[in-house]
């Protein structure tokens, strides 16, 4: 793409102005982001600031390796979903952060403070506060400000909420999970140990449960990289696993 | 005591308090019901609008509040030897979307949504008066939250904060489309 | 520029100086004579007092001044006597106990416990009465210390400021720790 340097340079409000700016000029879509398109793109002027001596601020170093990160976990063939969330993940960032500036311009187009008002017309008494409160009420409001007040009790839940909007998965479940695929075939290759995997957290839960079964010395791994395979270790304690369906 | 003449005891109040006034401490202060109250303060606006004047009652949340119109920006800031209002940055702006929209709203939040710090933007905003502290989040470090104020209202014409421009629809069904199709992560984007 | 509506012009100017205006300047402001100013003027008094009103326009010397009718002077009392008593805002409870734990501080240390700029509230509080000016610390910049009133000791019910609650013992140890730091911080090597 051949984009024209500008020699004056436009200021941009952080990465996420910047990318959304490429975006719009270069045509691409926003939705399916061009990944490696975007990256030379935001890479160039980056430079560019820098040529004009300008501080590069930190955020703008993080989005580029934010992007290249993208970019190398969309090479690796197995990590195609990954990408694909952390695609969209970029997208919806930059979805909302579109919204906001449109309504920034919208809410600077009715800014206007023209109608005056007056100071209070003197009335002859003062200000002094005459509301009685509790002492404890200073300790409180101390124990607020120092930021301590309710630490001690855990948040409730709700605080959390789209916070933590990921599904938890539980190692445990896995486990169970994994052994009884390997109980029906004996044997599975490694990758397709993650094939049937959604979303990050299942992946790191089988993952995880993968290392807890070779640790318990339940499953073995033998070869290396793609012909990598499972296998279970027969062994006469089969009633204590836990994972009897019966 | 006889009967008051309760508008003109309203424009009295309205005067002199200078800022904005509430409804219910019209009506308390005059001993009269807000129903009331509210029908005194709405003839009292359409005087106010009837005639060609230099001032207005204009309605913010459930107080009221006399200033004057903007017809006469220039001759006030002439004689009241004042500057013209600065616009407000781009940056200014956006916090001030973001919180308007969400609020109350964390610092974080804010950060979240734009990329960038913003400690220095929220600092002034407040000072500038356009946005106050609303409590605190109750989460771990009990961060501040931020909302608009009053001013706020009035700078931007308002009376309250339903009254801002709308959020764009498409974008926001689209965005809520994409985040849920990140929730179905295997179904392919049409 | 089309013809202004001047009378409108001179009551937005009367009603947002607040202070009376000298003839010549509004004349000067609107580019008319005195002669007319004075003309346009006098049509707005009478205005106001036709009708019945709770504004009025009165004249010292060559001066204008908008002021409130003295028939609701009761009325305008009593509303700003239920602005005073609005009670303390989180934030300003925060700002009186940050000081009245740690007298006397300056305003950087209380900005430095809460994380906010602080310069409104501590305005407010010292308005109301309840924290006052302690002097200046002796650093660079001679910052202003303030402290807790007396008036502040009748409002929470204490004889004096050893009589504050204690604070519960962790919060403290914790507090006292953050604030050695500071003082390290702001130590000059010597």
């Amino acid at each position: 793409m051949e984009t024209q340097l500008q020699y004056k340079l436009p200021v941009f409000e952080g990465p996420l102005d910047l990318l959304l700016t490429l975006i719009s000029k270069n045509k691409i879509d926003i939705y399916d982001i061009q990944i490696s398109e975007l990256l030379d793109q935001y890479m160039e002027q980056i430079d560019n600031m820098r040529e004009h001596q300008m501080d590069v601020a930190s955020e703008f170093l993080t989005m580029a390796s934010r992007l290249v990160y993208i970019k190398s976990v969309m090479l690796l063939p197995k990590y195609e979903e990954e990408a694909e969330e952390l695609k969209k993940e970029l997208s919806g960032q930059l979805l909302e952060y579109a919204v906001c500036r449109e309504m920034a311009k919208k809410l600077g187009q009715i800014y206007d403070f023209d109608r005056f008002f007056r100071e209070p017309s003197p009335v002859e008494f003062d200000m002094t506060y005459n509301r009685q409160h509790p002492p404890e009420d200073i300790v409180k409001a101390y124990i607020s400000a120092v930021g301590r007040g309710k630490r001690k009790l855990p948040p409730s839940e709700q605080a959390f909420s789209g916070i933590v909007a990921h599904k938890i998965v539980s190692v445990n479940s896995k486990i169970i999970h994994l052994m009884r695929r390997l109980r029906r075939g004996k044997k599975l290759e490694y990758h397709e140990i993650f094939e049937v995997c959604e979303g990050k957290s299942e992946l790191v839960a089988t993952f995880l449960a993968t290392l807890e079964l070779v640790k318990g010395k339940r499953i073995v791994i033998e070869g290396s990289g793609e012909n990598a395979v499972v296998r279970m270790i027969e062994n006469d304690r089969e009633s204590n696993d836990g994972t009897n369906e019966s | 005591m006889e009967q008051m003449n309760l508008k003109a005891a309203i424009e009295a109040i309205l005067f002199a308090s200078g800022a904005s006034v509430e409804l219910s401490r019209i009506a308390q202060t005059l001993e009269i019901t807000e129903a009331q109250a509210q029908n005194e303060i709405d003839a009292l606006i359409s005087d106010y609008n009837e005639a060609q004047r230099g001032i207005m009652i204009i309605k913010l949340h459930n107080s009221y509040q006399m200033v004057s119109r903007k017809e006469y920006a220039e001759q006030i800031r002439t004689i009241m030897d004042l500057r013209r209002n600065t616009p407000l940055s781009q940056a200014a702006l956006e916090v001030l979307a973001v919180v308007a929209y969400n609020q109350p709203v964390t610092k974080a939040f804010v950060e979240q949504v734009r990329g960038v710090d913003c400690s220095g933007v929220i600092g002034s905003l407040t000072t500038k008066g356009l946005i106050e502290e609303k409590g605190r989040l109750e989460l771990p470090g009990r961060p501040l939250l931020y909302g608009t104020t009053e001013h706020f209202l009035r700078c931007f014409n308002i009376s309250s904060p339903e009254e801002l421009p709308p959020l764009p629809e498409n974008d926001e069904e689209k965005a809520e489309e994409s985040e849920n199709n990140s929730a179905e992560e295997n179904k392919e984007p049409d």
